[in-house]
């Protein structure tokens, strides 16, 4: 031991001392000085009237161990191993589980596990599994003696006879209750087949009920796969198990009668769905049947297009013959009437009536003709006798003759133009001779 | 002389005629004009005649065409 | 002359009359006149001789067709 | 001449007739007119019988193919 | 032409017989009118008769599937 | 075309009604449309005999199966 | 499927038998939807009529887990 050791050295060998030493401890003292730094790790100190010791209690044991919350003050029992801390050279205590002390600690712990689980949501109902409408198989957990699980019997089998019941036996009461509650679960989780799990106990007083308070089995219920029931009898008192339980039951009797539906009520219901089933497609089939009913009422067949059709057709038919018709037959009438017309204008007439002018024309012309010839023929006529009335000659038919000279001719009207022994012609009113003159007297 | 008209001939022998009915006119003059008047008688009537022959052939030949024309219409008829 | 008018030649012959019936013409114009007349009726007349034939031709050509779409239209009936 | 218009004949017929009847018209003329309606006439007659026949003819026809189809319903009942 | 519509050839008939019934069409546009018509009436007698024939041929059809059907379900009762 | 509905069908045929009814419908249509509703007349009616077959079937089967779980229960008691 | 629950069963009839009653379901549908309805009846009620009833209780024996009659209880009855 004549070695010098350097303080590292020192405090080295003194851990190593002191956690073999102080491997496990039970502590008991008050906490006071409590601090929780955001790492999640508790730091206090444990003291009682004499001497006082610095405690962590870290997280990771947290979760499990401490079925309350630490605060100063409070009397606790810790299970804890001694550590050291040689950069500083110090110890404390490593705590890894914490349980209350005394009745009021009690208390205090089932109302600080009631709000620490409430607040990590383990009552919340959203985690609330619905339970089977007709659980095929009932998982009782519960003493296998006894009223409860006799009254369970007698409902079930009354209310539903065919739902099966498996009994897992636990002790209800008693330090070993919380864990035998817990592997009875276990149990019937792994032997399966089972639809909804029965926690039941009959009354009794909070001591008798603290089981049902346990952390563990809280925690077991709230994972369970199974939806659990609480039936722990008593109506007015709740326990842990009553708050994370799917369905709490204030008696056993009632836990039967809210998981076991009446078979009647059941069947009651089923014949009332399948007459409403029936019903209903009977009342969908009839309503599409009317449907067609009076689609075929109204469908009717397009022979009324036809015969509507049919009636303009025969009419466009009787009107488009008419019209022809009488197109000619106006057609024809008005050649007739211009027919009648040439007709009447035929030149016939004209010539008839130009030949009457023609022949008045001609008479006309004739008698003109005749009238001014016979004119003419008369002047010629009336002068012509009158010539003839005038003829010089005519008095030689009295007697008187004329004297004319010879050769001469010219007529003597005095003797004196004559001389004797001369030739003279005298004419007589018949014929004439010539003479001679011998005595001229009337000189 | 151009050929003689047969108005002025006409005419001339009304003029005789007057002349001669006033009893006035010596023998000579009565008988010439006599004579003159004579022929104007016999020139006027000859024209006359040729004129009516000429008309009347015209009208003997109208007139059997007419006839012809008039029978024809009254077959139509 | 271009072709003769049967109006033309109508009222050609209604002036010759007129002018004769006034007889105040000379006997040769009265005589060329007349012939000239009896020329014109005998133009007229024959123009109404061809057009009474012409006419007539037509007629009864057509009176057969119009005799006979009377007679089927009386069987239409 | 492109094909004669039933109209166009008929009008020209109406207008002859007009014409004719204003009663002023030359002889010549009136002879021609007279023709060219007897022509007119013998056109749209001609014209109008085609028609008719025709019209009748699809009549016929039809009535025929009619009254078949009518028995042919009545047959059918 | 795309097969002709018989509601087409009814409206085309009636046209065809409001112009007609109007009287001014020309002679050979009515006449081709009336042919056009006359075949349209054919045409929608054709497709009429078509039409009830088929429509009773399917009612025929229709009224032997009933009747069965209706037997088959008495014989269901 | 996948399997028609009967809806579909019902609707068509509503349609189809009432096109018809309001009578506007060219000829061709109308026959389409009678043709088409025969059709839906028929699927429909086929449907809803075939349903209605076998709803009864069911039904029967059922009910006779439930009788006999009656009289069971009715031993239970 | 996972084994079929009464309890889904039932809710499933429910809504069918609901969706029914609204009446505005396809034919085809409402009969499929009835075919499951009847089929759904009838699972309910063979559930229903499964009358067999065991009490058993476990035991751990020899590290492992065994059911044995609660034959005590059934004395009882």
């Amino acid at each position: 031991m004549k070695d010098i050791l350097t303080v590292s050295q020192l405090n080295d060998l003194i851990k190593t001392f002191l956690e073999d030493n102080f491997g496990s401890l039970w502590v008991e003292g008050e906490v006071s000085n409590l601090r929780r730094p955001p790492s999640g790790h508790v730091y206090f100190t444990l003291k009682d009237d004499k001497s006082q010791i610095r405690a962590v209690y870290f997280r990771q044991y947290g979760q499990r161990a401490v079925k309350f919350d630490l605060e100063d003050g409070l009397k606790i029992l810790c299970r804890a191993r001694l550590s050291t801390y040689p950069p500083r050279g110090e110890y404390q205590l490593i705590v890894e589980s914490v349980e209350p002390q005394g009745v009021g600690a009690l208390q205090k712990a089932f109302e600080q596990l009631k709000a620490r689980l409430a607040a990590e949501g383990l009552f919340d109902p959203s985690f609330k599994k619905a339970l089977p409408f007709l659980p095929r198989c009932i998982g009782v957990v519960t003493s296998p003696t006894g009223a409860v699980i006799r009254d369970i019997l007698n409902i079930t089998r009354r209310r539903f006879p065919s739902v099966n019941i498996l009994i897992a036996p636990a002790r209800v009461q008693g330090t070993e209750a919380a864990g035998e509650i817990i592997s009875a679960l276990r149990n019937l989780h792994s032997f399966g087949g089972v639809d909804v799990i029965i926690v039941a106990r009959g009354g009794g007083s909070l001591e008798d009920l603290a089981p049902f308070n346990d952390e563990a089995l809280a925690r077991e219920i709230f994972q369970s796969s199974i939806p659990v029931v609480s039936a722990v009898g008593h109506e007015t008192d709740f326990t842990i198990c009553d708050f994370v339980a799917d369905l709490r039951a204030p008696t056993p009797s009632a836990a039967a009668e809210l998981l076991v539906p009446r078979k009647k009520e059941l069947l009651e219901t089923l014949c009332d769905l399948k007459r409403r089933l029936a019903a209903a497609e009977r009342r969908h089939l009839d309503d599409r049947k009317d449907r067609m009913v009076s689609l075929k009422a109204r469908f009717r067949d397009p022979r009324r297009f036809i015969t509507d059709y049919s009636i303009r057709l025969d009419d466009f038919s009787e009107r488009i013959r008419r019209a022809a018709t009488y197109n000619i037959q106006t057609l024809k009438s008005r050649m007739e009437h211009l027919t009648q017309g040439l007709q009447n204008q035929n030149p016939q007439k004209h010539v008839r009536e130009r030949r009457i002018f023609l022949g008045s024309l001609e008479k006309d012309i004739v008698n003109s003709w005749d009238r001014y010839f016979r004119e003419r023929e008369a002047r010629l006529n009336k002068s012509s006798s009158l010539l003839s009335s005038l003829n010089p000659l005519a008095v030689l038919q009295r007697g008187y003759s004329i004297t004319r000279s010879l050769p001469e001719g010219k007529i003597i009207r005095q003797a004196g133009e004559l001389s004797l022994d001369e030739r003279v012609g005298i004419q007589l009113a018949e014929g004439s001779f010539h003479a001679r003159v011998e005595k001229i007297q009337g000189e | 002389m151009a050929k003689e008209k047969f108005e002025d001939a006409l005419e001339k022998l009304e003029n005789i005629v007057r002349d001669m009915e006033r009893g006035d006119m010596p023998l000579d003059s009565a008988l010439k004009s006599f004579e003159e008047g004579i022929r104007l008688i016999r020139f006027c009537s000859a024209k006359l005649d040729e004129t009516q022959r000429r008309v009347e052939q015209l009208l003997e030949k109208e007139n059997s065409l007419q006839k012809k024309n008039f029978q024809d219409e009254e077959n139509d008829e």
